[in-house]
């Protein structure tokens, strides 16, 4: 299909605004040299243009979207309702607070209601997106151990199970990692662990239930050898979905968290955002928090925590986001969330079981929210891939799970199907499985060649990252 | 309560019963008893659509929504075309994680090559990604890029938004540095302060243009001392000036970056809104984030991957250039929605009309008894002087249903105006400004 | 001027000359010189979508919507589930037309196929309509259904809404046939008078089930009568309340219309609405408007085309059985995500809780001073006297964000309540009222 | 695809409403014997089931809708924002009218600027669609013609071209109808319609532009010759996007009309409704207007006509259509609408002129905004038939012209093509309109097979009539 500006027309255009009412500024010297060169479409031509790329475009409405780790549970259609009410998308964010007592009020109720089921004792909103919580958590720490001049601690450890951005956000806040093997279940090797503690650990970064969907058991221990090394443990909320009304991560030990809201509190990702990733914390970390916590109860107040950290962003975090977000937990209600989670990995159980006796599950037990395949033998066997599986997905109207992650399975495929899945979808994707295995074992070309039906095939990534062509050349 | 789950109770026992389970208690019997929550979780139970609508319709109405703004530093008033959100409200796009997997993704990544591309044009940049959370973490993000072994040393302008400033900082804590500012002089960079604080150490400068006080910084001198002393030259930009003024392509900037919110989101209490980046052609490995590239398929038709990514932590991990994973995509379709609606006369006219607005503004401000404080070009906001309290002038203003500019300390205030604001409410700021001012 | 039209002015005229063009006049060539309008149309030039839209916001600022809102009498305050405009506001269901084109139409045609399910279930019919426009227009066309050569009079009850019989008798002076009315008696319909109106020259009789007044008519003694007159019996009833009340099928009514706006319809100043219209399988050939069918295509596969063709005008032309050509689709589609996402349970808690509200208000009311008027059965409306000036009791109420019962002639007030009021909100009513009575 | 029923399990649900909070009533004898049988189905299955279903629905996003007479134009967004002002949509009905002043100012507005446009005196907004407001201007002249006890005027003129609307109001506003022949070109025969006039002449109902798209040139005639014998004319809008600016019905003689705002005005069609279509008419006959007209410059007021026919529907007509056809009317102002009209002219030319070269276009001169091709010749050379070129055109994601109308036109297609289609958007029609007929004349029986890519293909209606099947049987 066309580029929007292969559809522009010279003098073409919409008519949004009116002409000046006073006299014009004159830029002078100031005024841009270079002609702005913007699509000129009208009207009619964007509509179009957008509906060819929305059927393009695989949403959660389209189908089944089993994206490991990401959660793409159905948005409630509510969500968009409350967060468009004029009162939230109208106000400005600097007025003064006695006009913003309602914003205020919603970022202290989602506050009272996320520590409560995260087990947490404040938190902050701040941060736009899991990573940038990450960060913002892993500050917390340095800044606590600063506050002791506690200068040696200079490692984050991190599993080799883990998400990229655990590693990555470490450091960002200026650590050295320390990556320790997973045990074969994925889950932490105590004795790996006990090793790698020292005097130099700032902390360690987890996610329970772990990368592989298993419930890490041994968690309190490992909390614990961390705190006995003067360390703080985070907690990575991306697999919360699995324990809400179960368990909660301070009670596993955890200081610090991040949840994302745009997995486990319903926020659509909007095709890669915007997401939110507040971070909560245990007290003694609270006042490291960054830029300002809603403190009152009716009136509230904005109060700037004594040793913050300093902002992370500007204002106070993805406001809108966090009204969807808080939409949904009050529509679940401590009721709602409990059968939320307990669904959730009734789903996933009931997809690896009927999926088992074709498919290869590298942990085959009771699994949580989600649990990962591999394609490892028959990748050696008939040379088809884990890719080549999700390709074939594709055919299917199915989003494919998460491919190659996490690193430490072979040819993986990591599947999350959410508590939002009916029996009857599961039963049909299970049927799609099945034939596709059965294809490549019979016509292994056919399922490497995939996708057949889609808009486009596979494509070229080696020349995409080779020779960048990152935008669109007017002179083509 | 509220129920997305679509088994019934009857379907979930079925479900247990055919994979050898009794309970949902078995299935989370990897969970300690004594960390597992006994009881229920002290919060609200669920309940039903409409009665959470009401609710958080109550939260709404305590907040209070000025029909008449005259205030930015950051957040501004602009008119959303009806076709944004008309376009980016489709389920699909909504509701669609990153694009991982290109062959259902085209729409998407289309829509994010697009707005690549325009936000180049804007610039004047070679390469822009799919965009990072907002204008400060933009900021950040772009000083971070500027870094190497030899380079570490950030300067800052006096001049540049607060919030973004301290951004720069947490982010620059982060990496053990200390953010140098340099001064500001008039409402401006401080150019002679500039020249003495750059050194070999410097890595990069950042500046703001229009800057926080709504001046037009003298960027061409800037950028000519940044390049003499080696280091990078990293600017902060307003998206809808620059339908109009001088591009950082133009004066060579090697890093724009800027908030996009005024390309058709709404003010929302801060969020969520839109960080841009681009760089020049030799910066482009350093940019952090998703980029969108275009190539061929199997069959050498043309499509869209995310491209580049051994810069990213999924990839590269600890050795990534950046964190961040999600980023604001639909805020970016909504910017590119935007651009494509207003086209370069609507850019232009959104320029022209908030400028010139400001300046009338200033002058009927003047005449009202709040006269500007510096004498140098700026773009839609600017600072004056308060004769009065600036508290009593503002809550004057608020009962009229008029956001005044944001106090700024002392008897100062930072005011802008956009091209939804008229001449005629500007008339009438005016009279109940002289009225206070000369009480 | 605001511009729709996508070629440019330089397109235009490369596309006259392709065609052996000068100008728009030639185009116009066949209108003859002295109608043609030399100048401009008296109406302003055009503008900017943000002129219009702040022209019309301030049109829609000059009206008063109620927050609390105590008044029916064919409009009702139900409401309406996000997901209804989410699935509505589709660019492809909006912007489409009738669905001619079956191969291209088929979500639109299932959609409409859906509708007529959930309205035959509603109303316990054999077959319903695509729609017509409102509740009057399908009472209308639901008493014009009953006439044949032999039986032209129409009997309509006195209880019904008086607008549903100022159409119907519109529609009849059309026929030119006089309409007869059945008298009320304690707020409805006098079936003794009515035994006595029917005879061999009436083709139906039409009431309306709750009435104007919310009293529950005696539907099946009703029913009884016309029928061994070997008339057609016509019913208008309330969408919400046929998800409790007897349906129109279980008291064997021929034609069973009504109002379909509770159904995810706002009020919206009166429209626009929805008309549903359904019938036993003996009227079926009858029925006017749109009527869609399930079929199969070349392979056997299943699909829906518009069927039933031969009553409609595009087809027979005067001999069509209505004019209606256009009907309420997109409403249709509304009502049908509505019942979706109410599903049985609820729809049966709209009713249940409408109702319970009604007749917790109507108590309220009693002690505050506003007895009921009737002692019959009601739904979620009812009539009450008021011991002072209805005009000053409503103005008082109207201060109080409250738009109290409608007053009809006399001291009287007719009530509704709907799930959407709550009970701290009619406390607060009725303390309002009993102010204003006791003064 | 599933139907919604076949989606339902017992017991499943959305949670919209919460319990009564009062004591609950009961029904008693009144409630209701059968269970109702309604959907049972979650949000996102609702989500996903009209997904399936929007992406069987080809509406003006999804491109080219030449569907003639029915000005499938560009329905613009702030349309649909303006309508969906709470201001508007919060309203009832029968609110005190000093709270309602923006809605009558509104209608007052639209009045205005309708009349003018239309060249009539006074309008009513109550008819809610083209039909009804035929019926609607019919009974004014019913109305006028009683007033004056003239009651030997008992039939209406309508020719063998027009809408089947026409003759259909004209029956329900209790009219003989006298068809009267066109001319070859879809004029009126003036002979024939002196012939037809006489003391029974209620009126005359006629388009001009008509149905073949032609401009009738002896319009001033034509009302002459009808009013001279004592009847009134009314004017058909359906057509009216072609002449805005450019000529008014008023000038032309005639004394009734209606507007199809869902046509002419941008408002979308919404897949058969709502529309909204206003009757105008000159002075003399305003005193027959249905419901209540707005008097008064602010305050207004509704007043009921003194000899008003009484309403045709409930409350004021179809409002909010109203509001997104003032919208229209004032963005594109006196203008923008001969722009409009204009454009529609010259798309519609140029595409004629193009495609004259294939098809037989049997009214080869200047088009209006329309115009009619004939696949007469080709039907009876190589069997390919109107409805052939039709459904070929449907694998080209093109919606075909209307088909088989005007009757007078054999194997007749009406292209509209509307003034929002842009050249290249034609020419590219061209091509396909060009592809299709060298396929009619090489390979008949692919175009006659013809749809070969849409969801089903050519459906048995004579089945679907035959055995009506028009629910959903719960026993299958």
């Amino acid at each position: 299909m066309k580029l929007i500006f292969e559809r522009s027309v010279r003098g073409r255009g919409c008519s949004v605004l009116p002409e000046c009412e006073v006299p014009v500024w004159d830029f002078q010297e100031y005024g841009r040299e270079k002609e702005l060169r913007l699509p000129e479409v009208s009207e009619n031509d964007i509509s179009r243009h957008y509906t060819e790329l929305a059927k393009r475009t695989h949403g959660v409405n389209d189908g089944f979207y089993p994206l490991g780790s990401c959660t793409m549970k159905y948005n409630p259609k509510i969500n968009e309702r409350t967060a468009a009410l004029n009162g939230f998308t109208g106000v400005h964010p600097l007025q003064p607070e006695h006009t913003v007592q309602g914003c205020l009020e919603v970022l202290k109720t989602a506050e009272q209601v996320f520590c409560e089921i995260t087990g947490m004792d404040r938190m902050t909103f701040q941060p736009a997106a899991g990573a940038h919580g990450e960060f913002t958590g892993l500050l917390l720490i340095k800044a606590y151990h600063d506050s002791r001049n506690d200068e040696k601690r200079t490692k984050i450890i991190v599993p080799d199970s883990a998400h990229g951005t655990n590693p990555a956000s470490a450091v960002m806040a200026g650590y050295a990692v320390v990556n320790i093997p997973s045990d074969p279940d994925g889950c932490v090797n105590l004795q790996k662990l006990r090793e790698a503690v020292g005097e130099d650990t700032a902390g360690l970064m987890l996610t329970n239930p772990n990368t592989v969907g298993l419930f890490d058991k041994n968690i309190l221990e490992i909390t614990r050898i961390v705190h006995d090394a003067g360390g703080l443990v985070y907690y990575d909320g991306a697999n919360l979905n699995a324990i809400m009304g179960v368990t909660r991560p301070g009670d596993m030990g955890f200081d610090v968290i991040h949840l994302n809201l745009h997995k486990t509190f319903s926020t659509p990702h909007g095709g890669g955002g915007p997401g939110s990733g507040p971070v909560g914390c245990k007290d003694f970390l609270s006042r490291f928090l960054p830029s300002v916590q809603v403190e009152g109860d009716g009136p509230y107040t904005f109060t700037r925590q004594p040793d913050s950290i300093g902002m992370v962003k500007a204002f106070y975090g993805n406001f809108l986001v966090v009204v969807k977000a808080l939409t949904y937990a009050l529509m679940l209600g401590k009721d709602g969330l409990l059968e939320a989670s307990q669904n959730a990995v009734l789903n996933a159980n009931y997809l690896m079981e009927k999926l088992a006796d074709k498919y290869k599950m590298p942990y085959h037990r009771t699994c949580m929210h989600e649990f990962v395949m591999s394609l490892e033998q028959e990748h050696e066997q008939i040379g088809v891939s884990a890719m080549d599986i999700a390709k074939a997905l594709l055919d299917y109207g199915i989003h494919p799970p998460t491919m190659y992650f996490p690193l430490i399975v072979a040819e993986a495929l990591m599947v999350e199907p959410t508590e939002t899945e009916s029996k009857e979808n599961l039963d049909e994707i299970i049927r799609a499985f099945e034939e596709i295995y059965e294809q490549a074992r019979t016509n292994p070309e056919v399922v490497k060649a995939a996708p057949h039906v889609t808009p486009v095939g596979r494509l070229d990534e080696v020349q995409a990252a080779r020779k960048p062509h990152l935008k669109y050349s007017y002179d083509e | 309560m509220g129920r997305y789950v679509t088994n019934t109770k009857e379907e979930q026992l079925e479900m247990l019963h055919a994979i050898g389970y009794d309970s949902f208690d078995e299935l989370y019997r990897d969970v300690p008893e004594q960390m597992q929550i006994h009881g229920d979780l002290k919060i609200p139970a669920g309940m039903s659509e409409l009665e959470v609508l009401q609710k958080l319709e109550g939260m709404a109405a305590k907040n209070t929504v000025f029909p008449h703004v005259f205030r930015g530093a950051g957040a501004y008033h602009h008119y959303i075309p009806a076709i944004v959100n008309s376009v980016t409200e489709k389920e699909d796009f909504v509701t669609a994680y990153t694009p991982y997997q290109a062959e259902i993704s085209q729409g998407n990544l289309q829509s994010i090559f697009e707005y690549q591309t325009m936000i180049c044009e804007l610039t004047g940049m070679d390469a822009s990604n799919a965009s990072v959370y907002d204008g400060a973490t933009a900021a950040a993000e772009g000083v971070l890029m500027c870094l190497d072994r030899k380079r570490t040393g950030i300067l800052v302008s006096a001049a540049v938004n607060p919030q973004v400033l301290e951004t720069i900082q947490t982010y620059c804590y982060g990496r053990n540095i200390e953010v140098q500012i340099i001064p500001e002089k008039d409402g401006a960079t401080d150019t002679r302060a500039l020249k003495e604080m750059l050194d070999a150490q410097t890595a990069c400068v950042y500046i703001q243009q229009p800057n926080y006080y709504g001046i037009l910084e003298e960027v061409e001198e800037i950028g000519s001392l940044v390049h003499e002393g080696n280091a990078k030259y990293v600017v902060g930009c307003n998206p809808i000036s620059l339908a109009v003024l001088k591009t950082p392509g133009e004066y060579h900037a090697d890093v724009a970056v800027g908030e996009g919110q005024p390309l058709g989101m709404p003010m929302g209490f801060g969020g969520p809104y839109l960080g841009f980046m681009a760089a020049k052609q030799d910066m482009l490995r350093k940019l952090p984030g998703r980029i969108v590239g275009q190539t061929v398929d199997t069959q050498g038709k043309r499509g869209f991957v995310l491209t580049l990514q051994a810069r990213e932590q999924h990839i590269r991990r600890e050795k990534a250039s950046s964190n961040i994973c999600s980023n604001e995509a639909l805020c970016a379709m909504k910017a590119s929605v935007y651009m494509a609606a207003m086209g370069p006369e609507g850019m232009r006219r959104a320029a022209v009309n908030s400028a010139s607005m400001a300046h009338y503004l200033a002058e009927k401000l003047q005449e009202a008894g709040c006269a500007a404080k510096y004498s140098r070009p700026f773009f839609h906001e600017f600072v004056t002087g308060c004769p009065v309290d600036t508290g009593v002038l503002l809550t004057r203003l608020e009962e009229e249903g008029i956001l005044g500019g944001l106090p700024l300390s002392g008897r100062e205030l930072l005011w802008c105006a956009t091209e939804l604001n008229t001449k005629g409410e500007i008339d009438r700021l005016a009279g109940i400004v002289k009225e206070v001012c000369s009480r």
